[in-house]
């Protein structure tokens, strides 16, 4: 099914033992004559932080996009919690269903919903997991009221957790570049994944944000024991926080292991040096 | 013909403009004048004023070749419209060039919503004000204008409160929102035992409002459910084609809705409940209050719904649909909601205007009906509660007032060109509605900024922005 | 002629009519019209139809002769010296039985209206009559043909056509007898109106023993601002043109009429067409074409006018005032409007409304289209089906349907 | 099967029709493809065609009957008459409802209610002008049978107007796929802010591509009215009808717009034998619902850029 080169890669990025969170098997996807991502496959154990490096249009949004069931692969599959009793196949699965299982994300570049306060879109984010109807809202039951006082609690919780408590009445779309980033993790965490999908978190954020945003990440990851999948430019972030690699190149993964051995291997050396970014954009 | 030579006489320039031009330099002069933000109102203020003539002015027939737009323009009054159209130029330009830089957009964003609701203890009163006289007003009416107030007003402040729901709080564009109306005043006639077909067992028309609020809720569902999916200006062309079908179907199948003759003789509502005994009859007070209680009600369970978890979905999902599915909100859901919700209303309202009139007939539903409560809807502003009432109210109030007192050229048959120009210059003008909901103005004002989208017609249940989400294999 | 005091009069009367007018608009309150400072007592008839959407025009054909009546009637060039002035009052209801309440609401709260002529609509009727019941004021129409209507057991509603089931039946038996039909084909344009009479038809030339084919082609755009489909009748042309039908009867409004008849034309059929009330129209010719009209049947429980004086002096009085010819029901709106005079004139000075529905239960007026005499349902007496075809491109009387029939 | 009876005559009259929603589909079709966006007010451009092409027709041929070659002639010039008002009144919808709307980068809601909001307007305005009756456009020609085809009668009509949408979508087709001006509608078409980077003026790619579609609804005014005559309502049913052709085909691709507005025609008319002529148009709504669920980028799929 696929070249020797890969499977020797695939073989290492998924060398994880059997407590694997989520198992990608040999996933492809097309658009029209364009392969955007061919035979991808990798694990990720629970807990870990793991990080997925490549030029641009190397394929990484579209496998976040694949793991979220925004994109629907033409092969392959991509499971969730594989070795539980409830495992779900993302291929798809409807990205809202996704997110209810466990995995959720931020996107390249931060979407907010712009005309709320920090406070609601947080508050979005924690009350998808709670059971509140049309009718419950209209009458003012005593469970939706307690659910209310509930997901309230909790987006305190998080505007602490992410530093974001004097901003909780401003409008998202008034807030600075680091904070927006916050603000779309804190709205990620309060849908209590387990495994955080982020793309490109430090992307236009000066270096004191980043430090903090580094900060950030390594707390959810350690406070909330939420696994971390991260796709991010900045090498120094990537080293910092990431106990895996993946590398990917041109919708295949050229490299998989430790940040020192992908460092030093010759094939991640070519794709960065050898050929030049292009121009086009993973979607 | 006529209009262009109408606006050569007021504005020499662009008749110059049209003659070859003698030199370069010239030319470029009255191209640059042509660009000239003042110059170019003014030609607009121009044109404005002659279609304000023309709408304004006297009706046409087809027996002499444009003979309206002949009389029209030759009456007196273009004169008056050009006055009144160039006069808005004027304080236009003035207010223009004087306040330019109090006048930036930026400045909107956030300043303004605040000025125009200030404070919620304020909000609560005047609700409570309008609701005071809401009460006390109507027994001071002659009866003519109380069957206004129940049969032009009160019923479309339901309808637009519901369609308020669909177009305002989910983005959603429904053309066929009267097909709802249609359905409830058909449940209506068949649970009373009017129809050519006959129910299980006959009800008093006021247990018929839970039943129709189901049957309504019902087809929006199975309407909704799949053409939700859909991009959102599919969903405006289905809809519209659903009115027209529930239309042709009422009228069609005469053994089951009585066909094109309607049906006659709906019993009135009445209470037979713990020795009260009450019958609504034909005095027009009993029903105003009905309405006045559903609408209220609708009033309390929208807002509260607008607050809740239920409404924060609608408004993640008009703003970008991505975000909100991977928020873990399932959109289809929230967007039938929604259609379902709005529906109900329509039932509704549907119910009880067959209980009061007594007759409904298939002619009564037409496509333009949904149109208006459309009208009602952004003219109030879309998305709020406020708006939707005092646009209904206002909107259905005056044709009814200037068909007893006529001003200046109005005749009833040209509602539909007013209504028309209302849509278009809301919309370039004032999207935002007379009364705007914060987030929505909030929304609008952000998207021309490029931030969001405040709408949901992006695109189907899986996916906004990107044009390739629900089929990969589209786009790349 | 003119007495002298008459003259003094009218200014008097014209003050009257203007305070009466100025209270009316603002209070209904204080809008009596019978004012006790006048010499005589003011009264209001009311016209109630459409006079804007797609059906106005059929409504001013309607309202100039209501208009017309009440001034001869005023000026005394028909009833001679009456013991009351009469007002006019025109109330729009689009023919929409959704408006149709409202308008009547509007005339009941006037309190001066004793009787209104319409409404002109069936749907309308039915969602306006009960309010009118209610006040007891009565109502004439000269064109809601609708059977329910009489069945409903409102004593003040009255009409001076025939309904449906007199219509109907009459033009099968045409068909049957004097065209020689052994074979039907039926088509309706989906109205309340048409579904009626198509109705009344089928079940009359099934008696005949003829062959019925029966289709549904929803009328269009071009007579009412609906949203029909015009395009439907090349498809139902090729379908009856195979059906081999010598006869097609339509039922419905002069506009689908010409499109339909342009249809049979371009698909070559060569049988007749007939078609009713609705379709006797000059417009159905103009729109058609004369070499396509030519030889179409219209029936109408209408007489076109003779050549009497009245007849032609109303002719010339209502194109004197409305600026256009006679239409579809002018000449039944005038009967209806005069028939309500001749009751007031009986009934004296002090008329009320339910004086009123008493007495239109018993008069006898000989009017234009027909001697106006009601049954107690409401439906008029005795009435008489006509039967017109195009010939040259105009559209001619031959005669009553029960002669022509009977000759055949 | 129900349709076997009269199948040619029907499928006659379904071309017939079929080719006027075709001429009708490539307007929305065109508009959908640069600016993914229904025009909503299209049926009006259509109804303005009609008017123009009677005005013209009215003041020329009168009472008279012509016939030979002055009757092509009069076909020729109510085309070019109901083209150019169809145009003029795209060009003029174009610059007043929807120009405003994206220069401020408005919510595409917004362009719908300004559309639905121009349509109104328009043809309310056209009934206060033009009276609320139907229009007869005097004819340039007598229709009638022409001749006879497996047992179907062929009108003039439909002769005259298959040669005239025919030579039109041929046309337009080469236009969009050879000419510069297509070359811009494509780019558009394709990534609209691409092309603005390359130099294309999108502004004036909106504009002509509303003009292309103002002259073949136009046209299809003109050639409509010539057997239904011009009324201010005319244009609501054969536009809903149009758009779903359009549907049907794959929006924003051409040669979809004719195969889906050929085949709509023809379904319908064969719905009259076998399910009746009231059922008509619930048949093509039903057909409009079902691809939309079925198959949303219909038979022919949707891209502009790709098709020609």
């Amino acid at each position: 099914m696929s070249a020797p080169a890969s499977m020797a890669a695939a073989a290492a990025a998924s060398g994880a033992d059997g407590d694997a969170l989520v198992e990608v098997r040999h996933v492809t996807l097309r658009f029209g004559g364009v392969t955007s991502l061919s035979d991808v496959s990798f694990s990720q154990r629970r807990g870990e932080i793991l990080a997925v490096i490549g030029p641009n249009g190397a394929g990484k949004t579209s496998l976040f996009n694949c793991l979220t069931g925004v994109y629907t692969p033409q092969v392959g599959e991509v499971l969730f919690r594989p070795a539980s009793g409830t495992a779900l196949s993302v291929v798809g699965t409807k990205p809202y269903k996704v997110n209810r299982a466990g995995i959720a994300r931020t996107f390249q570049t931060s979407r907010l919903f712009n005309a709320l306060t920090t406070f609601e879109n947080i508050k979005i984010g924690v009350e998808s997991r709670f059971s509140v109807g049309p009718l419950g809202s209209m009458l003012h039951l005593p469970h939706t009221r307690r659910a209310e006082r509930e997901s309230d609690a909790k987006v305190v919780e998080l505007l602490e957790f992410v530093g974001l408590t004097e901003r909780a009445n401003t409008i998202a779309s008034s807030l600075p570049y680091g904070d927006r980033r916050r603000l779309e993790i804190a709205r990620a965490l309060g849908t209590r994944p387990e495994l955080l999908l982020l793309d490109e978190p430090a992307a236009g954020t000066n270096p004191a944000e980043k430090a903090s945003l580094v900060e950030l990440i390594r707390k959810v990851n350690t406070v909330y024991g939420v696994s971390v999948l991260l796709i991010e430019h900045d090498m120094g972030l990537v080293m910092s926080l990431a106990e895996r690699l993946i590398v990917l190149n041109f919708g295949q993964i050229i490299a998989a292991g430790t940040p020192r051995e992908v460092q030093q291997n010759p094939a991640v050396i070519e794709a960065y040096l050898g050929a030049p970014e292009s121009d086009e954009d993973g979607r | 013909m006529t209009t262009i030579s109408g606006e050569a006489v007021n504005h020499p320039e662009r008749m110059a403009s049209r003659s070859p031009a003698p030199g370069e330099g010239r030319y470029r002069a009255l191209v640059r004048l042509s660009r000239n933000d003042d110059v170019r109102r003014f030609v607009i203020s121009v044109v404005g004023g002659l279609v304000l003539a023309l709408i304004t002015g006297p009706e046409g027939n087809g027996v002499q070749m444009l003979s309206g737009i002949n009389g029209a323009l030759l009456h007196p009054h273009v004169f008056i419209c050009l006055a009144v159209t160039v006069g808005v130029w004027v304080l236009i330009t003035v207010r223009h060039h004087f306040a330019r830089q109090v006048e930036h957009v930026s400045g909107r964003v956030m300043a303004l919503p605040k000025a125009v609701l200030p404070d919620r203890r304020v909000r609560a009163g005047l609700w409570l004000a309008l609701f005071a006289f809401a009460i006390i007003y109507p027994p001071t009416l002659n009866s003519f204008w109380q069957n206004v107030l129940v049969e032009q007003i009160g019923i479309y402040v339901l309808l637009a409160i519901g369609l308020n729901v669909v177009v305002g709080y989910a983005g959603l564009l429904d053309l066929g929102y009267i097909a709802f109306f249609a359905i409830g005043a058909y449940s209506d006639a068949y649970w009373t035992g009017m129809l050519p077909v006959h129910p299980p067992l006959h009800l008093n028309p006021f247990w018929v409002f839970p039943l129709a609020i189901l049957t309504a809720m019902l087809a929006g569902v199975l309407l909704g459910g799949p053409t939700l999916r859909l991009r959102g200006d599919y969903l405006a062309i289905v809809t519209l084609g659903f009115g027209e079908i529930i239309q042709i179907v009422a009228n069609n199948l005469q053994g089951v809705t009585g066909g094109a003759q309607g049906v006659i003789n709906i019993p009135h509502f009445s209470v037979h409940v713990a020795g009260i005994k009450y019958h609504w009859g034909l005095s027009n007070l009993p029903y105003y209050y009905l309405i006045l209680g559903f609408i209220v009600l609708a009033l309390l369970a929208y807002f509260s719904l607008e607050h809740s978890k239920v409404g924060r979905a609608w408004t993640a999902i008009r703003e970008d649909e991505v975000a909100a599915e991977a928020a873990g909100i399932n959109t289809l859901k929230y967007k039938v909601m929604a259609f379902a919700i709005g529906a109900s209303t329509s039932g509704v309202a549907g119910v009880i205007v067959a209980s009061q009139i007594g007759f409904v007939e298939p002619g009564d539903f037409t496509v333009q009906l949904s149109i208006l409560i459309l009208v009602l809807v952004i003219f109030g502003g879309m998305g709020s509660l406020a708006g939707a009432v005092v646009g209904a109210a206002v909107l259905q109030w005056l044709p009814q007032f200037l068909r007893v007192h006529p001003l200046f050229g109005y005749n009833q048959l040209d509602l539909y060109i007013y209504f028309g120009a209302i849509l278009i210059l809301m919309m370039i003008f004032r999207p935002e509605g007379l009364i705007p909901s914060r987030r929505r103005r909030r929304e609008i004002v952000l998207a021309e900024h490029g931030v969001g989208s405040a709408d949901a017609m992006e695109s189907g249940h899986s996916g906004g922005g990107l044009a390739a989400v629900a089929n990969p294999e589209a786009d790349l | 002629m003119r007495p002298a005091t008459k003259r003094l009069g009218l200014p008097a009367a014209a003050a009257v009519l203007a305070l009466a007018t100025f209270g009316g608009a603002a209070t209904a309150a204080t809008a009596h019209g019978v004012s006790a400072h006048a010499a005589k007592p003011t009264y209001t008839i009311a016209y109630e139809g459409p006079l804007s959407g797609g059906n106005a025009q059929l409504g001013l054909n309607m309202e100039y002769s209501v208009k017309l009546a009440i001034d001869q009637a005023n000026a005394g060039k028909t009833f001679g010296a009456l013991p009351f002035k009469l007002r006019f009052q025109a109330a729009d209801d689009q023919g929409s039985s959704t408006q149709s309440p409202t308008t009547a609401q509007s005339l009941i709260d006037n309190k001066s209206v004793v009787a209104v002529v319409g409404p002109a609509f069936s749907g309308a009727t039915k969602a306006a009559e009960p309010l009118y019941h209610a006040a007891h004021l009565a109502t004439v129409s000269p064109s809601a043909t609708a059977p329910a209507l009489a069945t409903q057991h409102w004593n003040n509603f009255f009409r001076v056509v025939a309904d449906d089931n007199a219509q109907g039946p009459a033009d099968a038996e045409f068909a049957a007898k004097v065209l020689k039909a052994k074979s039907v084909y039926t088509v309706d344009d989906a109205s309340a109106y048409a579904v009626g009479l198509v109705g009344a038809f089928d079940t009359k030339a099934k008696q005949l023993h003829m062959k019925v084919i029966h289709q549904e082609a929803p009328g269009t755009t071009q007579c009412q601002a609906g949203t029909g489909n015009v395009q439907q009748y090349g498809a139902l042309s090729t379908q009856i043109v195979s059906s081999k039908a010598p006869v097609v009867f339509y039922a419905g409004y002069y506009c689908d009429l010409a499109l339909f008849a342009k249809g049979l034309y371009a698909a070559g059929f060569h049988g007749k067409i007939m078609s009713d009330d609705g379709s006797l129209d000059p417009h159905y010719v103009s729109q058609a074409g004369a070499s396509v009209a030519d030889g179409s049947y219209l029936s109408c429980p209408c007489t076109n006018l003779g050549n009497t004086p009245q007849d032609k002096a109303f002719a010339t009085g209502f194109k004197k005032m409305a600026g256009f010819p006679i239409g579809t029901y002018s000449a039944e709106s005038y009967d209806a409007t005069n028939t309500i005079i001749a009751t007031m004139k009986k009934i004296g000075a002090k008329v009320t409304r339910p004086a009123l529905v008493a007495g239109l239960h018993k008069i006898i007026y000989n009017g234009l289209t027909k001697t106006v005499h009601f049954q107690k349902d409401g439906n008029i007496a005795g009435s008489t089906e006509y039967i017109y075809e195009v010939k040259g491109g105009k559209i001619v009387e031959l005669g009553m349907a029960s002669q022509l029939i009977a000759k055949a | 099967m129900c349709f076997t009876t009269n199948f040619w005559p029907f499928l006659v009259q379904g071309l017939a029709d079929g080719f006027l929603y075709a001429l009708i589909a490539l307007g929305y079709t065109l508009v959908y493809g640069v600016l993914q966006l229904i025009n909503f007010a299209h049926s009006e451009v259509f109804m303005s065609g009609g008017f123009a092409s009677y005005f013209v027709l009215e003041a020329l041929i009168g009472t008279s009957q012509p016939h030979g070659m002055a009757s092509v002639g009069y076909v020729a010039i109510g085309i070019g008459a109901g083209a150019f008002g169809g145009a003029l009144v795209a060009f003029l919808l174009e610059r007043v409802a929807y120009r405003p709307l994206r220069r401020r980068n408005a919510p595409r809601l917004a362009f719908l209610i300004s559309a639905i909001g121009g349509s109104y307007f328009i043809y309310n305005l056209a009934g206060k002008e033009f009276g609320r009756n139907a229009l007869e456009i005097p004819a340039p020609f007598l229709n009638g049978p022409a001749f006879t085809l497996f047992g179907a009668t062929i009108q003039t009509d439909y002769v005259v107007v298959a040669i005239c949408a025919i030579a039109m979508l041929i046309i337009v087709d080469r236009v969009v796929a050879m000419t510069r001006l297509g070359k811009g509608i494509r780019a558009v078409a394709q990534d609209a802010e691409t092309a603005s980077l390359m130099g294309v003026n999108i502004n004036r790619v909106i504009s002509q591509t509303f003009v292309i579609g103002g002259l073949l609804g136009g046209a299809a005014g003109f050639l409509f009215g010539l057997n239904f005559g011009v009324a201010y309502t005319m244009g609501f049913t054969p536009a809903l009808k149009a758009f779903t052709a359009a549907v049907l085909g794959g929006i924003g691709n051409i040669r979809g717009a004719v195969l889906g507005g050929l085949l709509l025609g023809v379904i319908e008319n064969l719905s009259v034998t076998c399910i009746g002529a009231n059922w008509r148009d619930v048949v093509a709504f039903g057909i409009l619902v079902a691809v939309l669920l079925v198959r949303p980028t219909g038979i022919l799929g949707e891209r502009l850029g790709r098709s020609a």
